[in-house]
């Protein structure tokens, strides 16, 4: 039920203001995009002159073609496809495993120890990069999947989004499974975890959306060619200076990056707000 | 099937005494229902039975094999909840499978666990449905179902009725009292609403504020209440209450009207107060000036069979009386009121209550 | 809260469920952060180990004049864009909280910018800020206006990262209002209605009340994400002009990255660390505080 | 056997789908084309050698510092000559005397100007591909009209700072145009390269101590004052950032781009197309010596430098024959619009035959890296731009600027 | 104090029909209740009088002045919703005195309204309270007295007591009864709970199906159901009902038995099926032969001051009959069972109800 428009019999004067204050700062929203898409189809030297030339003909695909010309795309892509879903997956185990024992197990420490992960959604990634790299130095973790996926794992946001979420499910369920002769494993993995699924896949789509657009940490951990992502791997590609030698093609590669984040969002965007709403009450 | 003991049961929650030493047989094949109001540690106690809270003091013994230290899947036990706690995501079939699944019953074996049960529920028909695509009525069967097919010692409800319409309760109700007279096993169900006590209830154990008040049969609760709170708490509408004195053979109401009773009055302190109760069907209606006092109609409720009419007497007390379905009385009417002396019981400033002796 | 479900369970092995987690959290960030703080009091490189200074890295961190405008320059940019993200994700809200295709096409919309990397949203934004040839500059050719530089003017550049960064961010609190809007009951809307409120007290006295604890959990999720402003200011203006636009971690990334100086830009992380838990728990006080009697 | 790896990391861009397999040089153009279709030409005519490319993000050190700090660094590297102090310091580069005498090239061939920007503590770290430097590209079309052409048809270029501001100021009545094209919204590098050459050819030393700057000098300030002036009189475009400087003078903004070498083949190529405001009207220059003194230019290079690393003494051969290979086809990679890094190169018919060549050839023999000991020289070299730019736009006093860019880069070299 | 006119309303949902030309003359000061099952159309109707739901045909007049088209604050009109609807984040008397300020009544007079109706609701000392502090009796006492303090025309209630437990339900009843005495007002109650309707009404609309059933005083509705299915909504326990056949001056049950019926059996199509309906309290328990019909007990209920008995006739019918509290049947015990002639009713194929001809 929609609390603004109970009530109110027909539309308003204030209504249709509303709506068109909406469609203006949505318009705002998209024009930068459609511009981007735009310069994307349009030819380098045409843009070099004037990119006002978007608004006609002719348009291209040359950029476009100049991108998976690049023979490493795919491999970045599939990089990038197993690192997001690899951090995906353990995000989704751990938090789930996590997020199960903090509300709803009695263990020594708990309460403390879920502020001390709170207090992790503090800490700038700045603040550790440096240090994780080398430890990741020394254990040869660079310029291999589980380097790319490892540091995405200690997500306290997942932690404390399936810690709300496991507290909204009714303890009674735990305790019928109890009865049932359920192990504690067996309530989690069979009764429980099934319960979530609207929260995994919130939880799955940032984590998804995160790893996908990460750029600081696989820069400096994926330095060979072969292991690139996707984002990474098409920053290589820009040459110095690169705006002008390339706007076009510098838009398609834009496009290229983003439209799989897009599409991730747009398959699962019906699951976001319901279970946004598991931890935005509270 | 199981005799279930609690000896001296304690329970603390924090600083906060929830139950307080309390001892309780629960006979074999009993339908026992803990009736009370809320907070008084009914579910605390029917939780402590399943394991599913800890005991601080005492023992619980089943068929006398004590069972305070297993976990729940253990005691032979299986509870009904009152928000049904059914698995959403499984089929009512595997929801009712899920814990013979889990102590690796065949299934074969299973499959006519389940059956069954569904035949005596009539859910059939429903067994390849999701919770979700069930009604109110039907998920509590099945939520039975599930205790059914684990053939327990005992069965554990914690007011699994409260969250059905009226007219499912009712039904309900009946199936329950079905279901015992055919499986015959020990039964123990909480609840606050005395109706479904005094229908469904072999005994009756009456809580409140940690303690027992009374455990007796529904008609040994209603008519020979053990104290006042439970007077007051068993019945709709409540007993009356009217303070009184005692007068030789007589209570004498605060405006000086004297009632006649059946309750040993010769054995009781005289010097003490009393308060005088008295249920609505007890209480007859008639012109005024006939009756033990007068009093002055002010609301009348008709319930169809029967009419509840609120008077109020001299002493101004308002008191309720329970009329015909088709009484023409109406509010402004002056009537009168008379005690059936039988059926008064009377309660010292401890609150025990004191009955006519025992009718034969 | 939770009790124990049953006494006779093992209850370090509960703790196993959380284990795997805290074991990546220890190993990730919590031994990294540690790390950090030793690193903050030494003089080192990327390539080796670095020898104690003490507080000498803090000592200069706090003389620095640069440091000092990089603080103010977060905390402008922080007040800049965690009110607007915040107002602005509430008003957007309040209108698409409806039923309608519409509305959903809308919500999408807004929500579209949040899944593109800080890499194409920069790319994007320069590309409409930038003069001559960028979206602004045509549409100001249209009307004849003037060319404004914002990337380039010492007032202009910070402001205009945050319009990229509150064009970037604002589907996140849309989505958490819209989260709490739903479950604000109707029922009471239509009690206001009979109670003769309009629009704006309806909206004052019934709709934002009831939303206040999601309100405060956006500002504090935005504040901890804007302290840590960094590809835009990176990728948009590196910091300039004059150092107008940089922000603290693009300071500490400049120390360690380009200068080897790891020490100092340790140094510096804790520092941001120290800021950011306290703007958290100062707002979550706060609020706590007003809140107490609800 | 089985050929030996090498690893190759690069910038430059990638363009795998223009230039992926072309192994004919002499079609490629531009950066990107030249340096692809050199690598493979070179896997082409080595079977026995493996090359692996590894391309990174423009200018890739914090890629290269993380490999080095891992220990998995490549190769072979792309490095600024000027960034070579700051990982050859450390002791994270291998010297190459050996390698490149083995492979047989000879560093007498280099220019002076690469041969000083790869050589440090009197050793070889880097094989040294061009020289690029800042340059004077001029609309001669707009010249034309503002009269400021010469009777050989060459442009009239001033000669001291006054001539400047007046020729600019006659430029812009005639044309309505600024006389300058600059980059000037985040711009640092034409800043502190304007500096760098205006004081080497004044002779002002500034690093005369390579761990302490000295920029509150006289020098500095007349030069900064010059550029002020030229700002504060609206005689350059003013908001315009890198990329919109570039496509404002080939549209037409005003009559002289301040930018470096890189862009001269563009241009050239541009100027004989149809229809566009350099059609017929590219001239190239050295910055004029408007504060007298003698010809000097700051420049930078770029070079093939080899990481410190256990190599067998194949992959040490075989990287040293990508080296000669690379010294060898010096001229290609000059094509760019680079100067060659070969004195053979720039000596040759050849390199003289291409467009403009012969005007800026000059620089070539006066080219001057900052001294090699100086360390941080991209922070070093950002800082200066960051301050000038701060004093040119009227934002900070030009005194208060060259001061605060003396400590900034003193406190950064003390540490 | 108003009298609130519905002319032929209609109301559908895209493309469900809820309401379906429905009209309904509600009296001035009249208690009016609206009874029926879930998801008949109740709440939708009360809430197209408050004007929180549009209507897609007809009137709605207030003492004569059309109102469908005001917004819900200008009907003065006031309704108090089943979950409360209070406004959590205010105080108890902000919650009061909202309505009050909107339409800019001055501060003294907010103070006295709220004043006095803090003092007949009892919730003086609570004024100062959030809502969330209170219990859900007190809660309901707020929405009323929000209700009360705007002193509107009518009164409209949706379910204000289905959230509350039994006890309390019971006596804010009685309390809505008194304030109803004290306040004198238009009433409108929506309730599915036939006591409530049964208690609280001047007169009760029962309606199901998008339709109104009967509209009449709670005794109407009891003893003279215009439809078969008034006469199983109303009522606990419900009506018993046998499929009959007429023969001449009696009734024939499937089994045989013939059962006299006050109903004019002459004036009914003598071809068609039809049911007799017989309330729990019009079938009286003798001793087996004695009666009308011989049956076997199964279950027994004992209430207290009754006793349901469940017995099964000859047909294999169920059916509940009243015996005292004190009763003495058990289950399994072989009874007869009579009719009380004048209580049955006969519904024909259509559902209409037929009654004995009305008492004088
Ligand atoms: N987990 C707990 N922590 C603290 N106190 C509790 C807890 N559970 C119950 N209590 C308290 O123990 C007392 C008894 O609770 P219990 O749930 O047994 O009551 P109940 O009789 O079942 O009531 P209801 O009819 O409302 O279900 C109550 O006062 C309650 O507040
Ligand atoms: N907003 C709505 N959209 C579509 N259908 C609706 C809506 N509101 C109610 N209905 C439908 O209209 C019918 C009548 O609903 P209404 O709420 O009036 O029933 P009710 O008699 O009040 O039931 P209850 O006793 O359950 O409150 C129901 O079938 C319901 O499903
Ligand atoms: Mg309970
Ligand atoms: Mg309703």
């Amino acid at each position: 039920m929609s609390g603004t428009s109970s009530g109110i019999v027909g539309k308003s004067f204030g209504d249709r203001i509303i709506l068109l204050a909406v469609v203006a700062a949505g318009l705002i929203m998209v024009l930068p995009i459609l511009w981007v898409v735009g310069l994307s189809f349009k030819l380098n030297a045409e843009l070099k002159l004037d990119t006002n030339s978007v608004f006609h003909v002719p348009y291209t695909i040359k950029n476009y073609a100049d991108v998976f010309g690049g023979s490493n795309v795919f491999r970045w892509f599939l990089n990038s496809l197993i690192v997001s879903s690899g951090m995906t997956l353990g995000v989704l185990i751990l938090s789930s495993l996590a997020g199960y024992g903090f509300a709803r197990l009695r263990f020594p420490g708990r309460d403390i120890l879920f502020v001390i992960v709170l207090f992790g959604l503090a800490v700038p990634e700045q603040a550790v990069i440096v240090a994780r790299h080398q430890i990741f130095s020394m254990f040869r973790l660079h310029n291999t999947y589980p380097g790319l996926i490892l540091p995405g794992l200690a997500a306290p946001f997942g932690v404390f989004l399936m810690t709300q979420y496991f507290r909204e499910i009714p303890k009674e369920l735990d305790e019928a499974a109890l009865l049932d002769n359920a192990s504690r494993f067996r309530i989690f993995w069979k009764v429980l975890l099934p319960l979530t699924i609207p929260a995994q896949a919130t939880l799955g789509v940032f984590t998804f959306l995160g790893a996908w657009n990460d750029y600081l940490w696989p820069l400096i951990s994926a330095t060979k060619k072969d292991m690139y992502t996707i984002t990474t791997g098409i920053a290589s590609m820009q040459m110095n200076f690169a705006q002008t030698e390339g706007l076009g093609f510098l838009m398609a590669q834009a496009v290229f990056a983003g439209l799989p984040t897009l599409a991730v969002y747009l398959f699962f965007q019906k699951y976001i707000v319901t279970a946004v709403s598991g931890y935005a009450v509270r | 099937m199981a005799l279930i003991e609690l000896i001296n049961i304690s329970k603390q929650y924090g600083a906060v005494q929830v139950i307080d030493n309390l001892s309780l047989t629960i006979n074999s094949n009993e339908f026992m229902v803990f009736l009370g109001p809320s907070g008084c540690g009914k579910s605390t106690l029917l939780r402590m039975i399943a394991g599913l809270e800890s005991i601080d003091g005492g023992e619980i013994r089943i068929d006398g094999k004590r069972i305070d230290h297993l976990p729940p899947g253990e005691r032979g036990i299986a509870m009904v909840f009152q928000h049904y706690a059914l698995y959403p995501h499984m089929s009512v079939r595997d929801n009712m499978a899920f814990g013979l699944r889990n102590i690796g019953i065949d299934e074969a074996e299973i499959t006519r666990r389940v059956t069954e049960a569904a035949e005596i529920l009539v859910l059939d028909t429903l067994l390849d449905r999701k919770p979700g695509q069930l009604s109110g009525g039907q998920r509590q069967r099945v939520a039975i179902g599930r205790a059914i097919v684990k053939e327990p010692q005992a069965f554990l409800f914690d007011e699994p009725l409260s969250n059905l319409d009226a007219a499912l309760r009712v039904r309900t109700r009946v199936e329950l009292a079905q279901l015992h007279n055919r499986v015959k096993s020990t039964m123990v169900f909480v609840t606050h609403d005395q109706i479904e006590a005094m229908t469904l209830a072999h005994r009756i154990v009456v809580m409140n504020n940690r303690r027992i008040e009374q455990v007796g049969t529904p008609m040994e609760i209603y008519a020979r209440p053990a104290t006042r709170f439970v007077a007051e708490f068993v019945g709709s509408p409540a007993m009356n209450f009217l303070p009184v004195k005692l007068d030789h053979d007589f209570v004498r109401l605060t405006d000086g009207t004297t009632v006649h009773t059946s309750v040993p009055i010769k054995e009781l302190a005289p010097a003490s107060d009393y308060t005088m109760g008295v249920r609505a069907e007890a209480i007859s209606i008639g012109e005024a000036g006939t009756g033990d006092t007068d009093a002055v109609v002010e609301v009348v409720e008709r319930l169809g069979d029967r009419t509840l009419v609120y008077a109020r007497i001299a002493d101004n007390s308002l008191l309720v009386a329970e009329a015909k379905g088709d009484s023409p009385l109406a509010a402004g009417a002056a009537v009168a009121l008379t005690f059936d002396g039988r059926r008064t019981h009377l309660f010292d400033a401890t609150g025990r209550g004191h009955h006519a002796a025992e009718a034969a | 809260m939770t009790q124990p479900i049953h006494m006779n369970e093992s209850r370090l092995r509960n703790g196993l469920f959380v284990a795997p987690f805290l074991l990546v959290f220890v190993c990730l960030l919590v031994i990294p952060l540690f790390w950090g703080f030793w690193l903050g009091l030494t003089k080192a490189d990327l390539f080796g180990p670095g020898k104690f200074v003490g507080l000498a890295n803090y000592t200069r961190l706090f003389n620095d004049r640069i440091f000092r405008g990089a603080v103010l320059n977060t905390l402008y940019f922080v007040v800049l864009t965690v009110p607007v993200l915040a107002v602005f994700g509430l008003a957007l809200a309040l209108a698409l909280n409806r039923k309608t295709r519409f509305a959903s096409v809308m919500r999408a919309v807004f929500f579209a910018s949040s899944v593109l990397s800080v890499t194409v949203v920069t790319l994007i934004w320069r590309i409409v800020f930038i003069p001559d040839i960028g979206l602004l500059s045509n549409i100001f050719g249209w009307f004849g206006l003037p060319q404004v530089t914002f990337l380039s003017n010492a007032r202009l550049a910070l402001p205009a990262v945050a319009i990229a960064t509150v064009w970037w961010g604002v589907g996140l609190p849309m989505m958490l209002f819209l989260a709490a809007l739903q479950q604000v009951p109707g029922e009471i809307y239509e009690a206001a209605a009979l109670d003769n409120a309009g629009r704006w007290k309806t909206l004052w006295r019934i709709t934002l009340p009831s939303i206040r604890r999601t309100f405060l959990l956006v500002l504090i999720i935005q504040s901890v994400l804007q302290f840590q402003v960094f590809g835009q200011a990176q990728l948009m203006t590196q910091g300039g002009p004059n150092n107008a636009s940089r922000p603290i971690v693009l300071y500490i990334y400049d120390v360690a990255f380009t200068r080897f100086d790891v020490g100092m830009g340790a140094a510096t992380s804790q520092v941001l660390f120290a800021i950011i838990l306290m703007a958290g728990m100062l707002q979550y006080f706060l609020s706590n505080r007003r809140g107490e009697n609800r | 056997g089985d050929p030996v790896e090498v690893t190759v990391q690069r910038f430059f861009g990638a363009c795998d789908a223009d230039w992926g397999t072309n192994t004919d040089v002499s079609k490629a153009v531009g950066e990107c084309g030249i340096i692809t279709s050199q690598i493979n030409k070179f896997v082409a005519d080595n079977p026995d050698i493996k090359i692996n490319v590894n391309t990174v993000e423009w200018p890739g050190y914090d890629q290269l510092t993380a490999q080095l700090a891992s220990g998995e660094p490549p190769d072979v590297v792309t490095i600024h000559e000027s960034v070579l102090s700051d990982y050859q310091s450390k002791g994270l580069l291998e010297p190459l005397d050996a390698v490149l005498k083995a492979a047989g090239v000879d560093s007498s061939t280099f220019t002076a100007a690469g041969r000083e920007g790869v050589t440090k503590e009197g050793q070889i770290f880097g094989l040294p591909i061009d020289s690029h430097t800042m340059l004077w590209h001029i609309n001669m079309n707009y010249f034309r009209k503002a009269g400021l052409v010469n009777d050989d048809g060459t442009p009239v270029l001033p000669k001291t700072a006054d001539e400047l501001l007046a020729q600019a100021k006659q430029f812009k009545e005639k044309t309505g145009k600024p006389y300058l094209v600059q980059s000037m919204a985040n711009e640092k590098g034409a800043f502190y390269r304007a500096l760098y050459i205006y004081l080497t050819q004044m002779k002002s030393d500034f690093f005369a101590d390579p761990t302490h700057v000295k920029l509150n000098t006289p020098e500095a300030k007349k030069i900064v004052q010059l550029f002020k002036d030229i700002y504060d009189q609206d005689l350059t475009t003013k908001d315009q950032d890198y990329a919109a400087s570039l496509s404002g003078f080939t549209k037409g903004d005003g009559g002289v781009l301040l930018n470096g070498t890189w862009v001269v083949g563009d241009f050239d190529a541009l100027s004989k197309e149809a229809d566009n405001a350099l059609t017929n009207g590219y001239a190239v220059y050295p910055y004029p010596p408007v504060f007298g003194g003698e010809p000097a230019y700051w420049s930078d290079g770029h070079s093939w430098a080899m990481t410190k690393k256990d190599r067998t003494p194949e992959q040490v051969a075989a990287i040293g024959k990508f080296l000669k290979f690379m010294a060898d086809h010096n001229f290609d990679w000059a094509r760019t619009g680079h100067l060659p890094a070969q004195q053979a190169v720039i000596d040759s018919a050849e390199f003289k035959a291409l467009p403009h060549r012969a005007t800026i050839l000059s620089i070539a023999n006066v080219a001057k890296p900052l001294p090699a000991q100086v360390r941080h020289q991209f922070a070093v070299n950002d800082i200066i731009g960051e301050e000038i730019a701060s004093a040119i736009t009227g934002q900070k006093e030009i005194d208060a600027a060259l001061t605060d860019a003396e400590t900034r880069v003193n406190d950064l070299l003390a540490n």
